[in-house]
């Protein structure tokens, strides 16, 4: 399983994966997974694929943790540029050209997860790549019911 | 039919609270009396492009809730999408600014984008939200925009 | 319609075909109302009936998920 | 609450030029990956306890169901 995984070149990642690699008070399997991740980007062992609103949301991520947290040295925008150096590098899915708001309203309810969620599963499933979240229940869930048409979906903490 | 244009900024909440039974009345009216409004060209909306996701993402919601979201609905929503100004991300707002915009004003990045639209084009942001109007009054940001509650649209 | 859980491809084309018919309704009562057709409690009647929908809380959950975005919890006023 | 706001101190420059450094150093194989995200975390990271899990909560919520619990069968 864990083989299978490692073989897979084309990653979807989601906001909570990379908001991972800066919240130190995380759990250290949770942020090792996506500091691997983070390297495999670096080395090009993997292309990142996601959704034009990814960048959105790991700066709404950051401005929830900088109001909730304190930043130890960086300041915000720093932090993000930071982060900006491993989104560079991936391949971002536009709405209304290659996503669109219909299909993934389908999925969603197809898949009975949230319109976010489908969207991030979406473009996995266009690519042929893995899904890699932080988010361990919706996994379960989506393991559990098992549809047909979902891509490859796995937790980041098993990303090696 | 005055001839000066008002601009209005809703955001998702609102659109779709003028489509809740059980919600206080004095917020669906006020919901309802801005989509006739837009209907019929008193007042232009503006939204950011999110505002589509917004309000498909709540239908989902509803919808694996259980609630009894029909066609119409959706019909509804496509009208008044057509009607709207769209703000699309890169061409009228960009991630940096809405960024350094939640944390001056510190509210959530997702509140900031409807913020800065309505800062943009000189719009009122109306919503349904008291407690983000209240923490807004309370903090006088002076660059803001004009924001008010959904219920005392006239 | 409402139990949607677990649609399968036939109810999705169902609720596309179901779309289009819904949009000329949708179109249709907008220009009555606007051209004096029908008056403004007849319009909020076909609307009450056809387009709104029941869901007790749902708008408050909505915005206590932006509340949680925010950051700060307005009931203990985090100030600094 | 952080004060720090979202303006760019001098030294940030200074930081991400850093950064930029030891990224390239990095893809040509050379310095150490391990010793890299020590240096980020002193340098990057934000402290704060339950961060993540508040992020998921809200993408919990709108599900419309509750994991924890089945999925509810309701009749409309």
């Amino acid at each position: 399983m864990g083989q299978q995984i490692q073989a897979e070149k084309k990653a979807v990642v989601n906001a909570s994966v990379f908001l991972t690699a800066i919240l130190v008070d995380e759990p250290k399997e949770v942020r090792q997974g996506a500091f691997q991740l983070l390297q495999d980007i670096v080395a090009q062992k993997v292309t990142i694929h996601i959704p034009d609103r990814f960048e959105d949301e790991v700066l709404g991520g950051l401005v929830e943790a900088v109001t909730k947290g304190r930043p130890i040295l960086a300041t915000p925008t720093a932090i993000f540029s930071a982060l900006q150096r491993f989104i560079r590098v991936a391949t971002i899915h536009h709405r209304s050209i290659d996503w669109h708001a219909e299909e993934v309203l389908q999925a969603a309810l197809r898949w009975r997860v949230s319109y976010y969620d489908a969207l991030y599963l979406v473009v996995a499933q266009k690519v042929g790549a893995t899904y890699w979240t932080a988010d361990r229940k919706l996994l379960r869930f989506l393991q559990h019911h098992r549809f047909p048409d979902l891509p490859l979906m796995a937790w980041i903490g098993d990303y090696r | 039919m005055g001839h000066q244009e008002v601009k209005v900024v809703l955001n998702a909440s609102v659109f779709l609270a003028a489509m809740l039974l059980d919600e206080p009345k004095e917020v669906s009216d006020g919901a309802m009396r801005m989509l006739l409004d837009i209907d019929s060209g008193k007042v232009i909306a503006h939204v950011p492009d999110r505002f589509e996701d917004e309000v498909l993402g709540g239908l989902v919601e509803a919808i694996s809730k259980g609630r009894p979201v029909s066609a119409i609905v959706f019909a509804t929503f496509l009208h008044f999408w057509e009607k709207f100004r769209v703000h699309s991300r890169n061409t009228d707002w960009r991630a940096e600014e809405v960024f350094q915009a939640a944390l001056r004003w510190r509210v959530s990045y997702y509140d900031a984008i409807y913020l800065v639209v309505a800062q943009k084009v000189g719009a009122t942001y109306w919503t349904a939200d008291k407690k983000l109007l209240r923490f807004l009054r309370q903090h006088r940001f002076h660059d803001l925009p004009a924001s008010a509650w959904i219920g005392d649209y006239r | 319609m409402a139990k949607s859980r677990g649609k399968t491809k036939a109810d999705e084309r169902k609720l596309l075909a179901e779309l289009e018919d819904a949009k000329s309704e949708v179109t249709q009562m907008f220009e009555a109302l606007r051209t004096g057709a029908i008056s403004e409690d007849e319009f909020k009647q076909w609307w009450q009936a056809r387009v709104a929908f029941k869901g007790r809380g749902f708008l408050r959950s909505m915005l206590e998920r932006r509340e949680l975005a925010r950051g700060w919890d307005t009931k203990r006023s985090k100030s600094s | 609450m952080a004060k720090s706001k979202g303006k760019p101190r001098a030294d940030d420059k200074a930081l991400l030029a850093e950064l930029d450094k030891r990224l390239a150093s990095l893809q040509e194989g050379k310095g150490d990956w391990n010793e890299f995200w020590l240096w980020w975390d002193e340098h990057f990271a934000i402290k704060g306890k339950g961060i993540l899990d508040g992020f998921l909560k809200q993408k919990e919520l709108a599900r419309g169901w509750d994991s924890k619990s089945k999925p509810k069968r309701k009749q409309s």
